[in-house]
């Protein structure tokens, strides 16, 4: 079940999806934290943030709306308080991180370099460049190259790329981050929605709008990395409404070296090592014993789209 | 609502709460969290009750799950009541609803304190009107007094909780008086403005749309006054449901 | 309930998506076509189109995947088998219209213009531009612009052109839109997505990859119409997931001026009526004469997003 | 299973089937077509049974309904399958499930055409193994002989249906048979391609994924020749469920 991702290696292709999954502590009593491919941890950034104002979530149809608003304690505080209690696992931790100016990527990324405990870097380029005039990384190929060679020079640890995808050619923004050096890139950030209390007449989220996540945005998150995987090189992780075992695989045959379990994890806390198992069977039934057999295995008939 | 659990299934602390979902469907696709309203278990398992109020597609789908139905629950969750180890005077405040976790928190304290013969435990519990009265059998067992007001007049005082209790808040002693509360958010905050309750602890169960209850998410936030005074979110789902009264926002 | 959509003037504000209703005569023994809003017809180009080979749709959750590949008999046959139908009835007729080349939107305009019977166009912009270099006319602002431009110019007939959600910045796209003299504006067409069979590793669809409609996507569809009619100053159609009635008003109270009732069609025949009669459920409740007094409602406390 | 309709459903036609989906749930979102396997009324309404086999998400859902669950039906809809008026011999080729639309065939049949003396009814009827056979007690009751056969050789003739048919066709006269088939695509592509199957008039019952059932989405297209012989799109909702087994193209 091992894979490698640009030099990380995984027991299994299965990992949390940052946001998803707090800091690890919380899922600790419903899942053996050892059994996972990896945890990536909720978006941390150089400064505290407080967040958005409630209401922050709004469940929609086989989905859910969140503006949460990335808030966190500041990296300091994760050094301090959160890592240390991840670190007594055998699991590898990647840390999710994200900022307001190219600046600020670089200046986290030097903060956890070189922190025992660490084992690869998530960037997360879905976040409004307020300096460049409030356009987020991810929706600019070159802000995207940039923003990864930035992080890359400030780092020896592994650098997963994060896309968002709210954009309307994900492939030149996969193509930017390979040319910014990233070990690999990971998709879906969630969609931008937004749902009306029609009594109330106001918006459910008091930040108006807010990321989509679940079942519902599969198919756009299947279709992404079904994209990317064809035009990079290095490895991408399927993100996006992954429930079970059958999800992730659609993720791996479609050509995805590892997988991410976000929502899931709400409404089943179990979700990950449950999806675990579920490969393993459909490997033994397949009688496959390496799971990089069944990656990118999928068969379009000599079609390409 | 009576769940039956595995025998697994930890005891709920009063104030915790379930998260309760219809196994196999992703509409209504979060869970929801409803407070214990009371628990027992035998050797083939475990046995509680919620009490709900249907106000949407959540509650309106779990009334119309037959009797038998699989539920997914997960639980239990949150940050329970403070519960005096040598109470004397325990005042339950609640609205609607709320008679849920005050019921299962009065049961407890009778369970478990029979050392504390000076227990005078009464409950003040507000209804819109008398056709909202439910559940409040159990209620009775245990307290020394039940009043009820109502909004429409219909039964008890008429006009809300809150002033109901204003009315008595001068005869009970804030040294050795604690006052649980839990209903509407209206009421709560109602109940934070009345000049003579600072001078009480007083500990109020809030509620906020959850999607993981247990900590992960940060989607159920509410704004509290910190150690410092100053603003800051906290998850009602963790380090709630059940808040000093005194360090809530009630506006943002 | 009478709305006006650039001088064209519906009964009421629902109206069927295109694809979604045929050409009407499919579902007039469910709905009686005097009641609706308007009648989008299934898309029209100007040579017949055969569609894509099967397997051709795929449910999701929450909605589903399409990839029919336009097939339609072809602007002539329309005229002569389809559009008879249609004008016995007292219902506004919206043609819905794609090319593959600029010049194939402008021909297919001239063609339908003076043709008595039709009362409005409908462009989509979400297909292929092939001459161009193979991007969707709706996924740049300046493609757009013209598009809308060469159409305005061959047809006397209000416009309504349709943008697809598959892009970055559907403000741009909307202005560029408006700026070519676009008298509406609906929103959203499918997003693109993908679904994968495990046991046989092929994709669902024999395209590979096809659009996505149905509840899942209403949060996008709503989140897009509110950025849009932020920008613009012409009336948009909201479209997306609607299946109820509480949904069409999500849309109307957003600020869309009308609505289209897409895939809801295929599991309720029904569903355009029972919307219709929603609405006035809801206008009743709330004492309101006049729909335009509900449409752009939205308290959002002054945030904007 | 058997449904219970307004009095106001259309009598369906054989070959025709309904659009079935589980009340007020968007997963499974799209309705199912199933053909219908018999029709009554009565004064207080209409009966139809379907039958079905259990092969994914839909009908594990519908599998899973308890008695008097609300269903959302829509049809009946389809083109029907041809029928003579004044037949003689009626061969149906059923293999599984596809027993459901060929013994409602037989049905009407028998019940509208008693007029209809030379009438001789037989069922070619293949399953994969003896735990599949289902379904033909009401066949047998319509049919002079239900001839059966199993993959797997545990009931029946050893192999497939088209084989067991084979060695019959010629036995029967091209100018006064009419061939009815319905099962897996691959048994009804062998059928068309047996060399006697073209001088028969021959209907075969298709099945395509559908999202309307009605003939607005195109979603359901299967590719045939048209009239000049070219290769065509067609909608097997309502160009089909049923078409002339010649027509149709077997690989795309
Ligand atoms: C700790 C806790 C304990 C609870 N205990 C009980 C209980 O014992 N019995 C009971 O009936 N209910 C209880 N609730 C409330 C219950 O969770 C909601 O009523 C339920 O989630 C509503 O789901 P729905 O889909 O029916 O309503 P929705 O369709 O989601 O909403 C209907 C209306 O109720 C409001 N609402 C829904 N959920 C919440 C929430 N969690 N917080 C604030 N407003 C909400 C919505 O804003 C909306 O106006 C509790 C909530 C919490 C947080
Ligand atoms: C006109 C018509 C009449 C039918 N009559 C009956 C009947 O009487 N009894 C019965 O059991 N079934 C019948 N079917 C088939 C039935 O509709 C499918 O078995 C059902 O839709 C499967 O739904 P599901 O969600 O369980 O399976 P899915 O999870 O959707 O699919 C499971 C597997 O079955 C295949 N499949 C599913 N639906 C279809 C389809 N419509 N066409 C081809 N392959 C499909 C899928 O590709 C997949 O491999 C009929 C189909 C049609 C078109
Ligand atoms: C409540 C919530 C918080 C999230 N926070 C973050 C975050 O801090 N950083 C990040 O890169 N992604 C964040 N995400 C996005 C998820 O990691 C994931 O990309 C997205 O939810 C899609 O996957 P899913 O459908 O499996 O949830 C968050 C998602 C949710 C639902
Ligand atoms: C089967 C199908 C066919 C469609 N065909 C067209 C089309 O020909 N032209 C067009 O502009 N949109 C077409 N659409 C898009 C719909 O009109 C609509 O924009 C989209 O489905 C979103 O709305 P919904 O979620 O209500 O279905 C089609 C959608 C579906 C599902
Ligand atoms: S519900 Fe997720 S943090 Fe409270
Ligand atoms: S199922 Fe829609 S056209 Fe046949």
């Amino acid at each position: 079940m091992a894979v490698d991702i640009g030099g990380l290696k995984l027991r299994n292709p299965v990992m949390t999806a940052s946001g998803t999954f707090g800091y690890g502590k919380e899922y600790a009593p419903y899942v053996d934290l050892n059994l996972l491919g990896a945890v990536v941890v909720k978006g941390v950034s150089l400064q505290p943030r407080k967040g958005n104002p409630p209401r922050r979530i709004m469940e929609t149809p086989s989905g859910m709306l969140n503006a949460i608003g990335l808030e966190n304690p500041g990296v300091d505080v994760f050094l301090r308080d959160k890592l240390p209690y991840l670190s007594q696992f055998d699991v590898p931790v990647i840390v999710n991180i994200f900022g307001e100016t190219i600046d600020e990527y670089r200046r986290i990324a030097e903060v956890l370099n070189n922190r025992p405990g660490i084992h690869g870097l998530e960037v997360n380029i879905s976040c409004p460049n307020v300096k460049e005039g409030g356009m987020a990384f991810g929706s600019d190929p070159d802000m995207a190259f940039k923003v990864t060679r930035e992080v890359k020079s400030a780092t020896g640890l592994p650098v997963i790329v994060k896309l968002t995808p709210n954009v309307g050619d994900i492939q030149a923004v996969a193509e930017g981050v390979e040319k910014g050096g990233a070990d690999a890139i990971s998709l879906i950030n969630t969609l931008l929605g937004m749902s009306v209390d029609i009594e109330k007449k106001i918006p459910h989220l008091k930040n108006i709008v807010g990321g989509l996540s679940g079942p519902a945005i599969k198919p756009v998150a299947l279709r992404m990395v079904w994209e990317v995987v064809g035009r990079v090189s290095i490895p991408v992780i399927g993100i996006g409404g992954i429930t079970n075992a059958a999800d992730a695989l659609e993720f791996l045959i479609t050509g995805a070296k590892a997988v991410q379990v976000g929502t899931a994890n709400f409404i089943n806390p179990k979700a990950t090592v449950e999806i675990i198992e579920g490969i393993e069977r459909y490997l033994r039934k397949n009688k496959m014993n390496d799971i990089n057999d069944l990656i990118g295995t999928l068969n379009t008939g000599g079609n390409v789209c | 609502m009576s769940l039956k659990l595995p025998g697994s299934f930890k005891k709920p602390i009063p104030g915790q709460f379930l998260m309760v979902r219809i196994k196999g469907r992703n509409e209504p696709f979060l869970g929801r969290p409803f407070s214990v309203y009371s628990f027992a278990q035998d050797g083939r398992g475990v046995y509680v009750e919620i009490l709900y109020k249907i106000v949407g597609k959540g509650t309106m789908c779990l009334s119309g799950q037959k009797k038998g139905a699989l539920l997914e629950i997960h639980g239990p969750y949150g940050t329970p009541f403070d519960m005096d180890k040598y109470p004397r005077n325990v005042i339950l405040v609640s609205g609607g609803i709320g008679v849920a976790p005050v019921t299962y928190l009065a049961s407890q304290y009778r369970h478990y304190l029979p050392a504390a013969p000076h227990l005078e435990m009464v409950c003040y519990h507000g209804v819109t009107g008398s056709r909202r009265l439910l559940g409040l059998e159990r209620l009775k067992e245990f307290c020394s007094d039940v009043f009820i007001s109502s909004d429409d007049g219909t039964v008890g005082y008429h006009g809300s909780v809150v002033e109901m209790f204003e009315k008595d808040v001068l005869s009970y002693n804030p040294e050795d008086t604690m006052i649980y509360a839990c209903g509407p958010r209206p009421m709560l905050k109602k109940l934070a403005g009345l000049g003579e309750v600072p001078r009480f602890r007083c500990q109020a169960l809030l509620e906020e749309h959850m999607a993981c209850g247990l900590g992960a998410c940060l989607g159920c936030a509410i704004r509290v006054r910190d150690g410092e005074g100053r603003g800051a979110y906290r998850r009602v789902c963790t380090d709630g449901p059940v808040f000093n009264i005194q360090d809530i926002e009630w506006d943002y």
